[in-house]
């Protein structure tokens, strides 16, 4: 498989990166993260009327740009280099992942338009307090209803959950185990027996909520119990899709920590002309670019229905996961005592590199899961 | 004196305290009595509140002020260094001014060495001091102060001739924290915390007489402090320790040391909460799987030999024999140790590590060991100059060519003006 | 605990150093590992009648000295710091510590003397094929046989196996498994069917041998099925007196790459003055003082008998294996060229090392015993 | 030339190959076919055996000579280097005598650049040619020269000013190695090899004629070699690879590689052999084992990025487009693969790791590994060059300070002469 980008797609790269460099700047970002919702619908809409970013991968038919993994993992990229808040990744990458893989031809053409557009938020309820990433992992019941189902317990660590206009959730039919008796539902944000609270997250740039289900009223999102296959499908879309998000946050941090060491004068030189410097930047930047080497790879493998694709999904996560943090403490360390402070950015990326290192499972639980499609 | 022994002191010490130490005495009106009676400070000059007592019978002392549970002088805070550098290099007046009132905790100090442009680099500093007419003008700006927001005075390194080396411009002052052109803000950090503060100088004042050593001599004088400073961190943790006794004096002496460790109240998760790591393994479930076993198990093996070495180094200064290399590795250790603990935190908390606050594992401990550590490594002298002095002091390796340490301090590059 | 080494311990260290450096220079180490033997009768009857190394820990009650782990371990630390090629190791540590863990007084008084005035190499025969270093492993059985018994099976990777006159052998009753069953014999090393088989070491300075035993007569050495115990006693020394041994190499290899490091140089400067070089040097002193103090306190902790001594023993032989082998990779590192050479002393540390890392249990093993003891 | 298209190269060639490739014809006798006909080296100017195609349009050569199977020039070994370097640099006389012999493979050649006292920094050279009469003699010694014993004619650096600072200084010739004054000797590696070679050069004679351009334009002609070389190393394996078909011209062909790879035979080992990973996991049950499991992992999580970068790398000089940072970093991630392939192979062959040989795992092959793979990070410029390569030319950071580049070479500090 041959991958790298066209020139088309980086055009698209570098208007994406001047548009987010003029509308998303850090001081957005501080000022969005000390709100509970996390983000603001005029900023949204912006987002999406002018660069149609909720449209890219949702095809055509659905009102959708038709694009793949490629371009679509490039605004991931972007945005994470960019620390955007916006509810796109529960929107794009979870919600829409999961009717474009379980969904009927008439739930997609009802749903995802909405979110082609940008006019609906979207959010995945999958994992709960138990923190596994899972679908065996599922509790939360959906009962059989009159035409529909009703669903009660708990979901955690939903990212955008306290925000969103639409939540798919995954459930599972009363007395079922393992991955047997999953299905996923929708439910409206505002639904009646439906409790969501915005969790507080050490990442304030990435919100999470925890929605409690009280015989909430839920429609059937795709074929009852058969949604343990989508789901795992959905999870591999979502670490391809985060691993390009955290590689553009971590090439961002080693970018901004160059800088400073080009410009930090200690003991009356740069402190870019001390050796130890120069040669941890050369190990970050070898990091960075095996990481982004990954990430880009799993995306084209996406689009390529390569095969091996779950455990070049889990290679890619893992290999963000050690490397966007790795390079955030180096990040920190360059830019000393300054680095610590509130006031300097790095930070932000920071706490995002921890909430991206854990999120849908940390590098050990990848490499494991590389190991199960490749040892075996 | 020599003709002291370990006997004639204990009996002597043992039999002051037995007559003088009262827990309801108040706690400056009891050290007013003990920096008089020389037991304060054994080891100073008789002209100076001491004895003259050997280094090897100070832990006499000690022993028998925890025997009987008496309180000593003031030590929390940075008024031990101050009162160790002016004891070093002050004029008589500055001793009479300062010296009792520091023993006593009357006066609290705070440390105005590091600036926004020299961090690593003490000496770089660029805080302007001028005499004009008969006064000290400072102009600059001081950061990473501890509790400057309480303190009565301040330990002050300013650049006093650009015409100079980089050290050899540079004095050092004792400057009045309450006058007006001193502008005290507090500094946040990625964690929350404000446990230090910027210090703006506008035309502010030093009076002549409040010059320390000569001009140009700073940086001899910093050296001094610094030099305390490092000593005295490992004793950080002892003086933090107030006793849980009833009486006035104690309650005082809590009040004091609540005051002076509130910035430092988060410091136990910036070291990583090793203690913290078996109680959560078996919490979480991670002590039953064999790859955090690991990640455990080699945590554990860095903070056991690091204690142990630290052992070693405290056993051979009590044989009197040299420090080996083992002395000076236990900052640089400490943050190995530090990241590898939020390392294991992380994994340990999973999902959970996302959170933070009530939401969170341990109400927020473990959140505040993850974007505290990173300071580990860099407060005190980052782990680069850790290795630095590591490989030229103690391995004797050469220095590298200076670059600023010969030509007149004007035409050094530097922030702002490189 | 308090732990640190006395004046006098202190003097006999210096004094064996120059010793070790007079007599063990790596010429004659160089010229002792081409021989399949790897050590010679003069030179170790020299070092024995000279300085009485072999009767160190050895009981006064039995010819020895009776001094303890601390100054058993100040030896081994000089000798691997020298790469002595000599049966000292198989001989003190393994035999004369299974016999004094094991046998009885009267065997002790028939077998130690001999040990402790030089004339009896002695070697511990435990391992099997099968590379596992624990009693449970053992498959060669002891057959009763009038007053003594018949061994029949094999050994591998026996210290200076081929070599040695006493043979302290591990072997378990017919029929018997995991810990029970197992009992210690002694054989002498030209018993009549007995095979003995030099292996062919990567470590030219460790030599290992394969024994075949094949109906061969022995005599019980302790309690008959109850080696168990006293074995599990005697790795557990091993591993200290290891991590010892260790340390005296990593430190010397240490001190040889900082020496060269101030002579080497290059772009007109000698390469210690390359602050990638003082970080090096600055980050294997850090390793190999932790490394040394593990060790230290594990040989005390012997002495104490401290009740951890078993997880305290895995501890110093964990932290030894890595840092040893680090310390070996950096210092062929900073010789450069030269120090890929077979000409260059350093390989030879280097796969000391290397058989040191594995001997006994890798690092990951021992890490897992540790927890064993501290996690439960 | 520019009229050249794909299908007109193409239907060229093929036609050509088809008229002339024959197995059966003696290597020799086949390369000068091809060296006459231009397409040995299409790239090449048409004055020197080639056509002067351009870049994009050689891939389309080289798939008709695989297509038919025909023999390129000889490309194994330093004789590439020695082509390109005398193409770029030589006289007419130097290219008459050397570019076609080395092109069909009679000439071999060996690189004398390296020196014990200079070896991450070749320009540091101290061998010393002097012009006496009207030939140069040369005195010094050489290291890590790979075929010397079997190499007719050596690219020599030395030194020939030593008031010149230390880059100017240097010449570049092509010395005969068969004659009295050279003299070369196997140089024994830890591993048990003798890739290479030692050369001592005493009183070493070397015609006028053939000095390589001008006296102190040595290190400009060092670097071309050098570039050509590092363009060189990816290709090494795919030269390495005889045809297994019939025919003399195969056979030969096969001997000739057999000849050259010889010193090389153990490089597999060197990188760490990551291909055994898997298969001596599931021999030595360590697939099983979670901590091992994730160790693998993590080997395979780097040596696959890898993989992926390089070929991004490739990918983009395909497309034309500007190489990115991730084609300088293939060199240093291989010094990571190697170190955790080592590792991971000494844990899974546990007690066994301590033989080596027959006794050994694979009858020696992990053995080798382990003793082989510290080359990995030296060999070719060693980790710490790269690293200052990277920061330096990819990242554009600050050269240190120079110790050795201004002053005349016989001032400056040097092994020996400090």
């Amino acid at each position: 498989m041959k991958f790298s980008f066209s020139a088309e797609q980086e055009e698209f790269r570098s208007n994406l990166r001047r548009f987010l460099t003029d509308r998303a700047p850090t001081k957005e970002a501080r000022r969005l993260m000390e709100t509970e919702a996390g983000w603001e619908r005029d900023g949204w809409r912006a987002l999406n009327a002018e660069l149609g970013l909720t449209a890219v991968r949702i095809p055509e038919a659905y009102g959708g740009h038709g694009f793949g993994f490629g371009e679509h993992c490039i605004v991931l990229e972007e945005m994470g280099r960019a620390l955007l808040c916006a509810p796109y990744f529960a929107t794009t990458v979870l919600a829409a992942g999961a009717i474009l893989n379980a969904g009927t031809e008439a739930q997609k053409q009802a749903l995802l338009p909405g979110i082609a557009s940008g006019d609906t938020v979207a959010a995945l309820a999958s994992t709960e307090d138990n923190g596994i990433w899972e679908g065996a992992a599922t509790t939360l019941t959906a009962t059989p209803s009159g035409a529909g189902y009703r669903l009660t317990g708990h979901k955690s660590f939903v990212l955008d959950g306290h925000t969103a206009d639409l939540i798919v959730v995954l459930a599972r039919a009363p007395g079922t185990s393992g991955e047997t008796g999953l299905s996923f539902f929708t439910v409206p944000g505002n639904a009646a027996g439906l409790t969501r609270r915005a969790l507080k997250t050490m990442d304030p740039t990435r919100k999470l909520a925890r929605l409690e289900f009280q015989d909430v009223e839920a429609a059937l999102l795709g074929e009852a119990g058969a949604a343990a296959a989508p789901f795992r499908r959905t999870m591999t879309e979502a670490a391809v899709c985060l691993a390009n998000e955290m590689v553009g946050g971590a090439e961002r941090l080693r970018e901004d920590a160059l800088a400073y060491a080009m410009m930090r004068m200690q003991f009356g030189r740069p402190i870019a002309s001390f050796q130890s410097m120069k040669h941890k930047q050369a190990d970050m930047l070898l990091e960075v670019e095996l990481a982004k080497s990954a990430a880009y790879y799993a995306a084209a493998a996406l689009d390529d229905g390569d095969a091996d694709v779950a455990a070049i999904a889990s290679l890619a996560k893992a290999c963000a996961s050690d490397t966007y943090m790795q390079t955030a403490i180096h990040a920190v360390q360059i830019h000393g005592g300054i680095g610590f402070t509130w006031d300097n950015d790095t930070h932000l990326w920071f706490k995002r590199a921890k909430s991206s290192e854990v999120l849908f499972g940390d590098a050990s639980h990848h490499r494991e899961l590389m190991m199960r499609n490749w040892a075996a | 004196m020599s003709e002291n022994t370990e006997a004639s002191v204990r009996a002597e010490v043992r039999a002051w305290l037995e007559a003088n130490w009262n827990p309801e005495l108040g706690l400056v009106e009891w050290r007013n009595k003990l920096v008089d009676s020389g037991w304060g400070v054994p080891h100073w000059p008789r002209a100076w509140y001491g004895r003259e007592l050997s280094a090897g019978l100070i832990p006499v002392v000690d022993e028998e002020f925890q025997r009987i549970g008496a309180i000593g002088v003031a030590k929390a805070g940075i008024r031990t260094l101050a009162a160790a550098t002016i004891l070093a290099h002050g004029t008589d007046l500055q001793k009479e001014k300062f010296l009792r009132r520091s023993l006593t905790g009357e006066d609290t100090w705070c440390q105005l060495f590091s600036e926004p442009g020299s961090g690593s680099d003490v000496a770089g500093a660029v805080t302007r001091a001028e005499l004009r007419g008969n006064q000290w003008v400072v102009n600059g700006q001081k950061v990473w102060t501890t509790s400057a927001h309480h303190a009565d005075w301040g330990l002050l390194l300013a650049r006093t001739d650009w015409d100079k080396a980089k050290h050899k411009g540079l004095s050092y002052f004792i400057i009045d924290m309450h006058q007006p052109g001193v502008t005290v803000q507090p500094l946040r950090q990625m964690n929350g915390h404000a446990s230090f503060n910027q210090v703006f100088l506008t035309d502010a004042l030093v009076q002549p007489e409040f010059l320390v050593a000569n001009v140009g001599d700073g940086w001899a004088v910093t050296t001094t402090t610094l030099m305390h400073e490092r000593r005295g961190a490992d004793s950080l943790r002892s003086w933090a320790m107030g006793s849980d006794r009833p009486g006035r004096a104690y309650d005082e002496e809590r009040a004091e040391i609540a005051t002076t460790m509130e910035p430092y109240k988060w410091y136990p998760q910036r070291a990583g909460r090793v203690d913290l790591i078996l109680p959560r393994a078996r919490e979480t479930g991670a002590i039953d799987d064999p790859v955090m076993r690991q990640e455990i198990a080699k945590l554990l093996v860095l903070s056991k030999s690091a204690e142990w070495t630290a052992r070693r180094a405290r056993t051979a200064q009590e044989q009197g024999r040299p420090q080996g290399p083992e002395g000076s590795l236990g900052k640089l250790v400490s943050s190995h140790i530090a990241r590898a603990a939020a390392r294991l935190h992380t994994q340990m908390a999973g999902a959970n590590a996302m959170l933070t606050g009530e939401d969170s594992p341990m109400g927020g401990v473990i959140a505040e060991i993850l974007v505290s550590v990173p300071a580990t490594s860099i407060a005190g002298g980052t782990d680069e100059i850790q290795r630095n002095i590591i490989a030229e002091r103690v391995l004797k390796m050469p220095r590298e060519p200076s670059a600023d340490t010969t030509k007149p301090f004007r035409d050094v590059p530097r922030n702002g003006v490189a």
